[in-house]
């Protein structure tokens, strides 16, 4: 099973990686690009567990490892049976 | 075998009839790698040897010179300093960060795998102009990479050097130089000792990672093969850490015999080299390797360059031991042979053999070349100077060299880099050499790296000469006395003539010096193939010194002190322009013949600072390199912590630009209270030292006179925001 | 007294807090293992500064779940002084001990430099030594040292005294530019609510001998040695 | 418009950000995990241009500027028109 987990930060948490990168696709001519967020993704592999148990783990896994709630907002989805 | 493959492998019919020979027959595909692997330039020095061994490597204090991972030196105390310098300059194109961070983790393995905690690192970068985006994106891929893998395994980077050049824009050159400590009578070497001795693999596991060219292992020719396999590696500094604590904790205890790190040519080069040195074979079985990646065969396990990994031969009865520690880390060991006493490189894979070499065939018996030399044609052309007309403006002028990024402040850089941790740096980044006590002694290790293409481009004797003295003048601004050398030798193409004859009067002019000098070059790395489209980057010796001081409460910094010092010029100055960055930054021109070096007269100017320093007569002692007179007293400005300035008056009967802004070697800026000033005239007089009050410390002004006639007048505060905000700039563009 | 080092897989500042509070200060030290449940009688706990597990994922993010943490934990729980330093700091923070997060600095660069600190209250077990408003010259080295609270967080430390140090000028000035991180009101070092762990991210043991450029970081441990002999 | 791009290290290039936290998730007893692969996601916004031309752009920004195809490989797409 895959699952895929995003984590970003919370809409008003400033992310100056974003906005660096917006900053150079704008001198690089992309003026069109209006707003940059940088976050991280995890793909995971899972085996041995059944669909329901995975999606019980991954919230926990997620809200209790990948994110820190502080500052951190996630979303998970199984991408693959 | 296929004339395709020989050329994919790089190795010349000559070299496979050699490799028929040793082998008595021919040689499968595995076994060819290996081959083209371990005679490749890279690792068998093929192309340079017969220079190098001209170079003095001995000293009375030299427990171990080249040949091994790093070069040793006893400094007393029971402790020996260890140290290497080597080269990432491909990798940091393609991919700057892993590149350059993989660079670092490599020369700390060299370090660490000698039995020595790395207590310093320190960068000799190259990169081409700022005004190119290009660039800017290289030096900060490449800067962020040795600070992130440095600063994570906690070694810190304290010093090193950064130039700028058209040559470098497709080519930058990324040289990590690493300093170690160790217990001298715990040194440990690269050796397969002892029949029947367990051979482990520590460390990460093995990926398809940086295998050469020949990446056709499968024997289809699968034309997009190379790109799906990526030459450069992601260096993982949380793993070389806990190598690095587990082996140091390893060898504490008597439980191995020889360790090797896997570098270049990773398991090849590992298990061949460790079997020669002891005069043992060695015998291993690939399914027991920790691989990465599924399906790998025998080429590409004995080829893969994946990173943080580690060889080492236990004591028999010590194997369990010896798991125990790097468990302790979570690290596996995994005893994949034995040492045997055949002299032969046995690998087997399910069951089968297949590599069987004679260890000797690999290592020793790798041809070597004297290529064809010839003095390049270029050199009349450039030699020759057309000086052109004085600027009218020198404040202008003064203004535009110090913020030209090869003179400019570095602490852009530096700043990246944790130049604190371990609590050594007592002299931090920005003086002439960077000084480390050194725990439960009185004493420290001063370390530089240097070296300028421009010399040895327009005159490759003379500049690798200079590359020397100006080294070991640094060490003698801060009062320290050199140990010994490490040197990073990077050039084009060696197959053209005029590449190798750069080289052989590098090598030449380097031997020369250090023997003069009689400083042991205990190590180093040649880089060769430093070539794109056709054009090669300048011969670029980068010399690596690390130094003594004896007595810490006398080290010496840069910076002026005291409103009211006297400024003194150790050394004369001459009329001599050519291959200035003068030239270059304000008429684009890089010719003209370098500045002349007298070796006699450079030591005795060492050797005078030295003794004032140690007299504890002066209170800053600076050289003059790049930039000349005027950016050398500015240096001493700015690394003053109360930003001081200057009254400077000169009586030379030269050109101003030529007094300001010329060269010349053999020249030290220091400077005195009034009251010793008397006392060191009097010395440098009995010592027949050229030695002459210039001028006084003062506030807020920046002034040199000639002859009564301002040449320049400028605020600190001017003069010091162009030296401190021009790299910055170049990087605010992007940043805004 | 006696302190407590933690190693964890990945600390590089281990070594040096020992050695100055070892052999600069003279004080009963000894390290302690992340994988052990021991903290073997010790008086104060400092957690050093690197890059516990690579930095990988967050700063501090994976030592949390160390084993020996849960002592850790507990110890904190009662009342005994924890100093995490520097990445020991995002640990605290990640951990929960301390509130609020770490972002990546302002300029998105590694940072290593001396800086001045302010004290702001000198009411704690860490700063007793020093006078309010006291400047300090101690030395930073991190990536992720920008101090970020949601604001009513933000609130709660200054109704509560809980901030401890500010990034100022030498002069002891609050500016924007003094705060190089970009640290939400400066903010340099805090203090729970209960006053015995504080968490801060400049080195003290880089600035504790006088050859190293400064010697304000032994504020910190002196004072840790003076309220505990009180 | 909305874009995301996500950027990981290939399959055959070693992702030791992903190795730890798998490692780490191990030692929490997450033993069902087999596999987790790191990377970098970018929420992009976009204005003032077409789709056909965000397409375009995204695919060259994505080449260009936000992962560096020798050791990344990344992916695209409009996730709000
Ligand atoms: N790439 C770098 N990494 C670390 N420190 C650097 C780097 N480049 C320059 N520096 C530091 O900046 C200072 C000035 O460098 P440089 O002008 O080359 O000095 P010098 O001419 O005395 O050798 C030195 O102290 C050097 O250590
Ligand atoms: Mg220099």
């Amino acid at each position: 099973m895959k699952a895929r987990v995003i984590v970003s930060f919370k809409d008003e948490v400033l992310d100056p990686q974003g906005l660096t990168i917006k900053n150079a696709l704008h001198s690089l001519g992309y003026k069109f690009i209006k707003d940059v967020r940088q976050g991280k993704v995890f793909d995971i592999e899972i085996d041995g567990i059944s669909v329901e148990d995975a999606r019980k783990y991954l919230q926990e896994i997620a809200d209790k490892v990948l994110a820190n709630p502080v500052i951190e907002k996630f979303h998970w989805e199984i991408i693959e049976k | 075998m296929d004339k395709r493959i020989l050329e994919q492998h790089n190795l010349t019919e000559e070299e496979y009839r050699g490799i028929v020979d040793i082998l008595g027959r021919e040689p499968n595909l595995t076994e060819l790698g290996i081959f083209s692997v371990m005679w490749s330039e890279h690792c068998s020095y093929k192309s340079s040897k017969i220079y190098l061994k001209n170079l003095p490597t001995t000293g009375k204090h030299v427990i171990q010179g080249p040949g091994e991972n790093a070069g040793v030196i006893d400094i007393g105390d029971g402790l020996a300093v260890v140290f290497k310098i080597e080269s990432h300059n491909h990798p940091s194109y393609i991919e700057p960060y892993q590149g350059a961070a993989t660079g670092v983790g490599g020369i700390l393995r060299d370090i660490f795998t000698m039995g020595a905690r790395p207590i310093a690192v320190l960068d000799s970068l190259r990169f081409g102009p700022l005004d190119n985006p290009k660039n800017r994106v290289i030096m900060e891929g490449v800067i962020s990479g040795i600070a992130g893998y440095g600063n994570s395994i906690g070694v810190p980077t304290v010093g090193g050097e950064t130039y700028f050049n058209q040559c470098y824009s497709q080519n930058p050159l990324v040289n990590v130089c690493c300093i170690g400590i160790a217990p001298k009578n715990r040194i440990f070497y690269a050796r397969a000792k002892g029949k029947g001795n367990p051979v482990l693999y520590v460390g990460a596991k093995t990926g398809r990672d940086g295998i050469h060219g020949a990446t056709m292992a499968s024997a289809e020719f699968d034309e997009d093969l190379e790109e799906k396999r990526p030459n450069v590696q992601v260096g993982d500094p949380f793993k070389e850490k806990l190598l690095l604590e587990a082996c140091l904790e390893v060898m504490k205890k008597d439980l191995i015999v020889g360790i090797q790190d896997m570098g270049a040519a990773g398991l090849t080069c590992s298990t061949s080299e460790m079997a020669d040195k002891a005069n043992s074979g060695i015998e291993i079985d690939l399914d027991l390797v920790p691989k990465r990646e599924e399906g790998m065969n025998s080429y590409e396990i004995m080829l893969s360059e994946s990173q943080e990994r580690m060889l080492l031969v236990a004591k028999a009865d010590k194997e369990e031991e010896v798991k125990k520690i790097f468990k302790k880390w979570d690290l596996d060991a995994i005893t994949i042979g034995r040492v045997t006493d055949t002299g032969r490189l046995i690998v087997k894979e399910k069951g089968r053999v297949v590599v069987d070499i004679p260890v000797r065939g690999i290592v020793r018996d790798c041809p070597v070349y004297r290529r064809p030399v010839k003095q390049p044609s270029y050199l009349r052309e450039v030699n020759y100077l057309e000086i052109p007309e004085v600027p009218n403006d020198l404040n202008t002028t003064f203004l535009k060299l110090l913020s030209s990024p090869t003179i400019a402040d570095k602490e852009w850089i530096f700043r990246q880099y944790d130049h604190m941790v371990q609590i050594n740096t007592v002299l931090l980044p920005g003086a002439d050499a960077t000084v480390l006590r050194i725990k439960g002694t009185k004493k420290a290790l001063a370390g530089t790296v240097d070296g300028n293409s421009l010399y040895t481009y327009l005159n490759p004797k003379v500049g690798a000469k200079i590359a020397v003295a100006e080294a070991c003048r640094n060490l003698a601004c801060v009062g320290a006395k050199p140990l010994g050398v490490t040197n990073c030798l990077n050039f084009g193409n060696p197959e053209k003539p005029e590449i190798m004859w750069q080289f052989k009067e590098v090598v030449e002019g380097m031997g020369e010096a250090c023997r003069f000098f009689g400083i042991p070059v205990t190590g180093g790395n040649v880089s060769f193939y430093n070539e794109t489209m056709g054009s090669a980057v300048y011969p670029t010796p980068v010399l690596g010194i690390v130094g003594l001081i004896e007595d810490i409460s006398k080290i010496m910094s840069p910076g002026f002190k005291e409103k009211g010092d006297y400024i003194l010029l150790l050394g004369k100055n001459n009329e001599e322009i050519g291959g200035t960055e003068y030239l270059k930054t304000i008429f684009s021109q890089e010719r003209g013949i370098p500045p002349e070096i007298n070796l006699e007269f450079e030591k005795q100017i060492q050797d005078f600072c030295f003794e004032l320093i140690d007299k504890r007569l002066i209170n800053s002692a600076h050289d003059v390199s790049e930039g000349g007179l005027a950016v050398c007293l500015a240096e001493c400005c700015f690394m003053s912590e109360k930003k001081l300035g200057i009254e400077v008056s000169l009586e030379d009967d030269i050109r101003p630009v030529a007094l300001l802004f010329g060269e010349t070697q053999s020249r030290i800026i220091i400077s005195a209270s009034p009251s010793d000033i008397d006392k060191i005239e009097k010395l440098a007089s009995k010592r027949g030292i050229p030695c002459q009050v210039i001028g006084r410390v003062r506030e807020d002004k920046f002034i040199i006179k000639q002859k009564g006639e301002e040449l320049i007048n400028l605020s600190i505060e001017k003069i010091y925001s162009s030296w401190k905000q021009a790299i910055p700039n170049y990087f605010k563009l992007s940043e805004e | 007294m006696k302190f407590g080092v933690v190693i964890f897989p990945g600390s590089n500042c281990d070594y040096d807090t020992y050695y100055v509070l070892k052999e600069v200060l003279n004080q009963d030290t000894i390290f302690l293992w992340h994988k052990d449940h021991d903290l073997k009688g010790v008086d104060a706990i400092i957690l050093p500064g690197g890059f516990s597990y690579g930095d990988y994922l967050r700063t501090g993010a994976i030592a949390k779940f160390s084993p020996l943490m849960r002592e850790v934990k507990e110890f904190a729980l009662k009342g005994g002084l924890v100093l995490g330093i520097c990445n020991g700091f995002q640990i605290l923070l990640e951990m929960g001990l301390l509130p609020g997060a770490m972002l990546r600095n302002k300029n998105l660069k590694f940072l290593c430099q001396f800086v001045y600190l302010r004290v702001e209250n000198p009411d704690t077990p860490f700063t007793k030594l020093c006078k309010k408003h006291q400047v300090l010259k101690i030395p930073i080295a991190h990536f992720d040292g920008n101090y970020y609270a949601p604001p009513e967080i933000m609130e709660k430390l200054k109704r509560n005294n809980q901030i401890v140090l500010r990034y100022s000028t030498s002069k002891g000035e609050i500016t924007e530019e003094a705060n190089v991180n970009g640290s939400m009101e400066n903010i340099a070092g805090i203090i729970n609510e209960k006053g015995n762990v504080m968490g801060l991210m400049p080195h003290p043991e880089r600035a504790s001998e006088k050859i190293l450029g400064s010697e304000d970081g032994q504020y910190i441990f002196k004072s840790m040695i003076n309220s505990w002999i009180k």
